[in-house]
């Protein structure tokens, strides 16, 4: 029973929608990332690499130049330039799209951990170095419940359902959006009307660098205003399963991460929920629960997630 | 000196780079060479602290070579059998037996007692009578500073039959800020309104989301007016650990458990170059200096004299060995409060 | 005055002289027919034509003016299309996005999903090629995604429209209706390049034909002035028999029983409704029908790799209802597949692996849990002697054969289990007359030898030349049986559109 | 040039080009790169205990490798291996620590078998969930890794902790720890290298001469094929998801079993991602990955000596980076090397 009421208790608390909010806008933006690049056909396991080269860069720009939306430009600057590197491996060399991935994140950790000492003459992490503050729409923090749900709450929380409102439009109503999904399936077919294959795959990949590059300044001036080594924590993965979750899709990869900051929100209140008697060093199992859920999600609800055909394949003309 | 970090390496504001600085200093002042070596995983502990042990027998002077971080205990005690020659500090570090060898002295520290001093400060500040804690991976060294704090709010509670309760919760890292500052919110839903945190990096989110809510009460990040707010209503606080975090968010960050790290590793290189070299476990708490709490310089106008007064009463009492803090799961369960007369 | 004129093109591939001086000249406004054996070079000549290849040599006119062609932009601007043999089509789009896609209209920012599908209807009006254009590619079936195909390259306003291999999927009604297009473009003053393997179909609607074999060209001929017999001797080299002759065999007893059996679709609708009937051995029953019938359902039934509704289904005797392929297969059932690129073989394995498929495991392939090498290369290296198949390369990977080689080595591996029953389903699709004079060869053997067979084919020659008797599939229900020599292809036409056979023979 | 010499000459170039652009960076710092190199080789083949640690690195790198390996040649991406490692070692942990009385000769396989059938059946689960739900194995084993690292996380802070120091399993019995083949100080190689290289005999055997191989390649390949030739598809997906758990549970065991004895918080230390390049490095194939896992295991323990001479440990990551994503991109290398021979 105290259980229940402890559950209870957590969903009537604005605040556990603030934190599913804040805790799924990486996640929300990174997925995107996924799907644009997998939707033209290049599988993207670099998104942890690119959200850690995001989270550095923004930080050190905003150190440099004192504005943040310096640093967030940066970080979308660095997020493409790494993403760049996947694509001409990937696109341009054929190269195996997992393995020059999962390079990639080595070279993003190497990188942001090397330049610590140079930069901020120290390893590690940095001090504070300001960040993004919340915005305070007048209007909305007043109605009761909602307004503290999202009347005081980070731009970027706002940036990405607009990212998403905004790939759904692209992908799916625009000409540029029906040749990425051509590309995908059956980028010979594609090659043949005169669509350019290689352009597109660029322009999916080079955009996954955009939105992981912001996921990445979400986490580090988004949210907390310094960088630490490492600071993804796995995020980038978690957005590549949000990805297949919503079956390639930017709303239903949005509805993955929701979910999944959701559940993570759900383990954090009820470890701290005064009403859950367990001894303390039981409670890192909370921690637990939103991987529990997606399993149980995606075994008993999503079932089948198709990817786009082409996916992981490299198109070599005339092959 | 030769200092082999574990893989959280430098950086980590927390033990390895307290030991460094500690063993910089004393390399200054002997005019010795000091080096690092960061551990990549664990495997790599043994073979380090073997190659730092090879490179101090090479140097006339000989030398010492530090281990940094519990996870290194095994390693450390089977390569310094290997090198009776060289001198080997541990940090953090517990021998798994009884018996340590000559060359060896390693450094624990009772950082529950200042964490009671924290949990004491807190119990006394909070508006609500509800305060959080927020671990890392409960290991050891996390878990005496959770036991030091819940045993100073219990003692307050006791002095002043006040019923201050506590709100626990791990983050599973020590270096997912994301993850510590919505822990940190998650609590302050809970009700909290001063968050203790021993979580490594995972800390800065704990501090932020703390600086968040305050700034948002108060509606501005001015010192002066964080202040006069906090005087008056309260708000919202964290306290920080191992180092002095109270810059990090000033008038936001209550108080710091600190860990002398770099006292210890200071001391070390000292005793290996003078030769007062002292083997065994050195446990260094708030008598020996290795624990303390930070000078509080922004935020000591938000504790009543009374407490303070009350809190050096206290440090008196755990140095003279008069109040024990408890360091076990079992010690913390069957601690009951002695009889203390302030004598005032 | 030509509208394509290919001189001297010379195309080489690694080991492999596809196209060795080709010439090709085509007439403005004729249906052109290229005709030639499986691996001939027609495929790798249009390919050039179309920019997806550069000739090594050669030089190519469009309407006498010379062209580079160097990627199918160039090939769209000066007014060609081409329709491949594999379709290259977006699965996952619409018809109408499939159409526009690469010239899309636009509304503003936004793609104009609504006149593009206008467009595509009143194309698709204007020449009677039926569509529906907000259908999803893999809903819809092969003969409208060949005409959307078409569409395509009419949308792009195409003028010489390449069509390889365009039959060999359709069934004789598309067939029918494919030819009306053709005729209706040809009205229209288009060009048309047409390849086929079916010299009927060739005599019907071209005007001229150009006859490849081994890369080269060995003749020109008008088609009014010459005969299949003729045509397939330039193919081959040699004479064919292009329909083969069987002797009376009489069947002996029962070896599949079928009882009312039901079997549902992908999308669950019921697709095999009440079926019964049965196959002896030494007989070959025909199943005629428009495809999309029922047919590949109950095919996957029979052969265990479709759950069954209801119904029974006995095998020499034994109730084998609910078996798995493998039971089925250990009782002495083989099974030639409809789509050897999905069932028929694993493109990666080599050919030696392929021929084992559904043995693997038993002795002497296997010792135990371990493959038996040896043996599996001497009884690959036997199959492909024996079923004529190039290249002679047990270690070439099954992907890298042609379709007519891949067909030989699936039939080969099929029959070489001596199974007591047999079903084989298209199994001439795509291929050149001389290898379907072998198979169909093959498949009476098989009938010497006792083995019951039912052959499911759209080819309704293919069906008469070789069925004992002929059952015809509607919605999933069998109109009617027949023998071959007591009755007509326009009674089995009839029954293939829904008439029960007591309304066919009424008339 | 033939195809095999082009197999080796490809990553070997690719480390000659990694180390270009590396040397850059090291003058940028102010090093001397012919110093860094000379101690990255001299770390990781310059002596005797050199080798044994290069050796010891390269060990479970060939396990990961190899699990990782074998479920894309099954047509599954396992990147799960983390996972099934974790879970494998500490349930051998729980149960070897009470091995004392059995002979080695038992107890060392029944550790063995007991990580090879929890690392089998953790990855079946996942396995499972694809051939009876159509659950994609990428999410489901990035869920259960996650799943895996906090219960061991728990498990050794909690019922398993021994000792106040490391959150640590206790030790498993002396009966159960693989033998030592050589002992440099205070590093001791185990017979791991043996059971790693027979696992790759194994999987060759098992892909290229056993009917299951047969069996689990075509499902791979062409699960529609397989099922018309009388294979199951989903036994065959639970199957290979298993053999590959089985693998990296090895993985697990003689990490366990020779290098620590005991289960650590990070005994995995992201070998099972490492896996991942590893056996793309080695094209799936065990010959290959025993190869790549060797370059990889050199690269990090020399990358430990260059830290003496003052390169950063992320340095290495860098040089690693830069080397997969060559080998992956290959046809650069490629390139270059015929451009290099036109110009000749
Ligand atoms: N991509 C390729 N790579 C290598 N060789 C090829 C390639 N495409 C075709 N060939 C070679 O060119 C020859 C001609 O092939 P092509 O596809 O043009 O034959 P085709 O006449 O179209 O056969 P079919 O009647 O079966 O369609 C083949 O025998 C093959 O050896
Ligand atoms: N990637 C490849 N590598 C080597 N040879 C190839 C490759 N692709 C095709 N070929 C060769 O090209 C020839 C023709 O291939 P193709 O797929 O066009 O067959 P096809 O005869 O046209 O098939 P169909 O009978 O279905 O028309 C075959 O002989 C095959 O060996
Ligand atoms: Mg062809
Ligand atoms: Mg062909």
């Amino acid at each position: 029973m105290r259980v229940l009421e402890a559950i209870f208790l957590i969903f009537i608390n604005p605040l556990f929608y603030k934190i599913t909010l804040t805790a799924a806008t990486p996640l929300i933006f990174a997925s995107l990332g996924g799907v644009y690049s997998e939707i033209t056909g290049v599988v993207n396991i670099a998104l942890e690499g690119i959200m850690l080269i995001g989270a550095f860069t923004s930080v050190v720009f905003t150190w440099l130049t004192g504005n943040v939306w310096i640093g967030v430009l940066m970080a979308i600057i660095s997020g493409v330039a790494l993403a760049w590197l996947h694509a001409w491996g990937s696109i341009k060399w054929a190269g195996d799209q997992v393995v020059l991935g999962t390079a990639l994140i080595l070279i993003a950790q190497g990188v942001t951990g090397f330049l610590m000492e140079p930069i901020f003459g120290k390893p590690g992490q940095t001090d504070f170095v300001g960040k993004v503050e919340e915005i305070k729409i007048p209007g909305v923090s007043e109605i009761p419940f909602v307004g503290k749900v999202i009347g005081e709450i980070s731009p970027f929380v706002y940036m990405a359902f607009a990212a998403v409102i905004f790939s759904w439009w692209l992908i799916y109503k625009t000409k540029l959006g029906l040749r990425m999904r051509s590309v995908g399936e059956n980028p010979e077919a594609a090659d043949t009307l005169g669509v350019n294959v290689y352009g597109i795959r660029y322009f999916g990949v080079l955009m996954s660098g955009v939105w992981a590059g912001l996921a990445g300044a979400y986490l580090s001036i988004g949210e907390v205003g310094h960088f630490r080594e490492l600071m993804t924590g796995g995020r980038g993965f978690i957005a590549l399963a949000a990805m297949i979750l919503g079956k390639y899709n930017p709303v239903g990869a949005m509805l993955a991460s929701l979910l999944f900051g959701a559940s993570s929100a759900f383990a954090n209140q009820m470890q701290s929920s005064s009403l859950i008697h367990v001894s303390a060093t039981v409670k890192p199992l909370f921690d637990m629960i939103p991987f529990i859920l997606t399993i149980i999600v995606v075994a008993g609800f999503v079932g089948k997630s198709r990817p786009p055909k082409a996916d992981g394949i490299p198109y070599e003309k005339g092959a | 000196a030769i200092m082999v970090t574990d893989t959280g390496g430098l950086g980590d504001k927390s033990f390895n780079d307290g030991t460094w600085a500690g063993i910089k200093r004393a390399a200054d002042e002997l005019g010795i060479k000091a080096k690092v070596i960061q551990s990549y995983e664990q495997a790599d502990y043994i073979s380090n602290l073997s190659k730092a042990a090879e490179e101090i027998q090479k140097e006339p002077d000989g030398g010492i070579v530090y281990a940094v971080g519990f996870m290194m205990t095994d390693a450390l005690f089977q390569v310094a059998q290997q090198f009776p020659d060289v001198y080997f500090a541990g940090i953090d570090i517990a021998p798994p037996t009884d018996a340590v060898p000559p060359n060896v002295i390693t450094f624990l520290f009772k950082e529950q007692e200042s964490a009671f001093l924290v949990g004491y400060i807190a119990a006394a500040t909070t508006r609500v009578g509800k305060v959080g804690f927020i671990g890392g991976i409960p290991i050891p060294p996390v878990e005496r500073f959770r036991y030091g704090f819940e045993t100073g709010v219990k003692v307050y509670n006791d002095l002043h039959g006040t019923n201050v309760t506590i709100l626990k919760g791990y983050a599973n890292s020590f270096s997912d800020p994301k993850k510590g500052k919505d822990l940190a919110l998650a609590q302050f839903a809970g009700g909290v309104d001063i968050i203790f945190h021993a979580s490594g990096a995972v800390g800065n989110g704990v501090i932020e989301a703390a600086k968040e809510k305050m700034v948002s009460l108060v509606g501005s990040e001015d010192l002066s007016k964080i202040l006069e707010y906090a005087f008056d209503k309260g708000g919202f606080f964290a306290m920080g650990v191992d180092v002095d975090q109270d810059y990090m968010a000033p008038g936001v960050v209550l108080a710091s458990a600190m860990k002398g790290v770099d006292t210890a590793s200071y001391m070390g290189v000292m005793w290996a170059y003078n030769g007062e070299w002292v083997p065994g476990v050195h446990v260094l708490g708030l008598a020996e200096n290795g624990v303390r709490i930070s000078p509080m310089k922004y935020t000591k106008g938000l504790v009543s004299n009374r407490t303070l007064a009350e809190l050096e009463y206290l440090v008196t009492m755990i140095k003279k060995g008069t109040l024990v803090i408890p360091d076990t799961e079992e010690a913390l369960k069957s601690f009951r409060t002695p009889k203390i007369e302030f004598p005032f | 005055m030509y509208a394509v004129e290919m001189v001297n093109i010379v195309k080489r591939f690694p080991g492999v002289l596809a196209n060795d001086h080709v010439t090709l000249k085509v007439k403005k406004g004729e249906i052109h027919a290229i005709v030639g054996e499986n691996g001939a070079g027609k495929s790798t000549l249009m390919n050039q034509l179309y920019g997806l290849y550069h000739p090594d040599e050669g030089e190519i006119f469009i309407d006498g003016k010379k062209v580079d062609i160097k990627n199918p932009r160039d090939a769209i601007k000066v007014g060609i299309g081409m329709v491949h043999q594999h379709f290259m089509l977006v699965d996952t789009l619409t018809v109408a996005e499939n159409v526009v896609l690469g010239s899309e209209p636009l509304k503003g920012l936004n793609f104009d999903l609504n006149r593009a599908r206008k467009e595509v209807k009143e194309l698709s009006e204007k020449y009677g090629l039926i569509v529906d254009v907000d259908a999803k590619i893999e809903d819809i079936p092969v003969g409208m995604q060949q005409r959307v195909e078409i569409i395509k390259t009419l949308y792009r306003g195409a003028n010489i429209i390449i069509l390889d291999e365009p039959t060999a999927v359709l069934t004789p009604q598309e067939v029918e209706e494919l030819f009306e297009i053709m005729r209706k473009l040809k009205d229209n003053g288009k060009t048309i390049l047409f390849i086929s393997h079916k010299l009927h179909e060739v005599m019907e609607i071209s005007d001229r034909i150009t006859v490849m074999r081994l890369g080269k060209v060995t003749g020109e001929l008008e088609t009014s002035k010459t005969n299949p017999k003729e045509i397939a001797r330039y193919m081959v080299g040699r004479e064919v028999v292009l329909r083969v002759s069987k002797e009376y065999h009489e069947p002996k007893e029962v070896v599949l029983e079928i009882e009312n059996l039901v079997v549902k679709d992908n999308r669950g609708l019921v697709a095999v409704k009440d079926v019964s009937f049965n196959v002896r051995k030494g007989e070959i029953v025909g199943i005629a029908g428009v495809a999309g019938n029922g047919q590949t359902e109950l095919v996957e039934a029979i052969t265990g790799l479709r759950r069954i509704e209801s119904g029974k289904i006995y095998f020499d005797g034994q109730d084998v209802t609910g078996n798995t392929p493998k039971q089925l297969r250990e009782l002495g059932m083989a099974h030639i597949p409809e789509d050897r690129f999905k069932h028929g073989l694993i493109k990666e394995f080599e050919a030696f692996y392929n021929v084992i498929l559904g043995q693997h495991y038993k002795s002497p392939f296997a010792n135990g849990p371990f493959l038996n090498h040896d043996y599996i290369f001497k009884y690959s290296k036997e199959i492909m002697e024996e079923f004529d198949v190039r290249p002679r390369r047990i270690e070439h990977l099954g992907g890298n054969f042609s379709g007519g080689n891949q067909q030989k080595l699936v039939v080969g591996r099929e029959i070489r289990t001596n199974p007591k029953f047999l079903v084989i389903a298209q199994p001439t699709r795509g291929l050149d007359v001389g290898a379907i004079e072998f198979i169909h060869k093959q498949i009476l053997k098989m009938r010497e030898m006792d083995v019951g067979i039912l052959l499911i084919s759209m080819e309704l020659e293919e069906i008469f030349s070789l069925s004992d008797r002929i059952l015809v599939m509607y919605e999933g229900e069998i109109m009617g049986e027949v023998k071959p020599d007591e009755t007509t292809v326009e009674e089995v036409g009839l029954m293939m559109t829904g008439h029960r056979l007591e309304e066919a023979r009424r008339g | 040039m033939n195809k095999k010499v082009l197999a080796i000459l490809v990553p070997v170039i690719s480390v000659l080009i990694a180390l270009a652009i590396s040397t850059i960076v090291i003058l940028l710092i102010g090093k001397s790169p012919i110093e860094a190199y000379s101690a990255l080789i001299r770390g990781s083949f310059g002596s005797k205990q050199a080798i044994a640690d290069t050796v010891i690195k390269t060990t479970p790198l060939i396990l990961t490798g190899l699990a990782v390996g074998f479920g894309f040649r099954a047509g599954v991406f396992n990147i799960g291996a983390e996972g099934q490692m974790v879970m494998g070692a500490l349930f051998a942990a729980t149960f070897a620590s009470n091995f004392g009385s059995l002979p080695p000769l038992l107890a060392i396989p029944f550790t063995i078998l007991i990580a090879m059938v929890v690392g089998a059946g953790y990855a079946a689960i996942a396995g499972y969930l694809k051939a009876k739900t159509g659950a994609h194995e990428v999410v489901t084993t990035i869920m259960l890794n996650w799943i895996a690292t906090y219960f061991a996380s728990y498990m050794v802070t909690g019922p398993l902790a021994v000792g106040s120091g490391t959150p640590k399993s206790p030790e498993i019995s002396d009966s159960a720890q693989l033998p030592v083949l050589m002992k440099v100080g205070a590093i001791e190689m185990s017979a791991g290298i043996i059971i790693a290289i027979i696992a790759a005999i194994f999987m060759y055997i098992l892909l290229n001469k056993s009917v299951t191989g047969y069996e689990i390649k075509a499902v791979g390949f062409n699960p529609y094929a397989a099922e018309y030739g009388g294979i199951s598809v989903s036994k065959n997906v639970i199957l290979a998801m298993a053999i590959s758990g089985a693998l990296a549970g090895l993985a697990g065991a003689t990490e366990l079993m020779g290098v620590h004895h005991r289960f650590l918080g990070e005994l995995s230390g992201g070998k099972g991602f490492d896996g991942i390049s590893i056996a793309l490095i080695g094209q799936n194939n065990p010959i290959g990955i025993i190869f790549a896992a060797f370059l990889i295991g050199a690269l990090r323990t020399g990358s430990n000596e260059m830290q003496f001479i003052g390169v950063p440990k992320h340095m290495v990551m860098i040089i690693q980076g830069i080397v997969i994503f060559l080998v992956a991109a290959d046809r650069i290398v490629r390139t270059i090397m015929i451009r290099k021979r036109v110009e000749k």
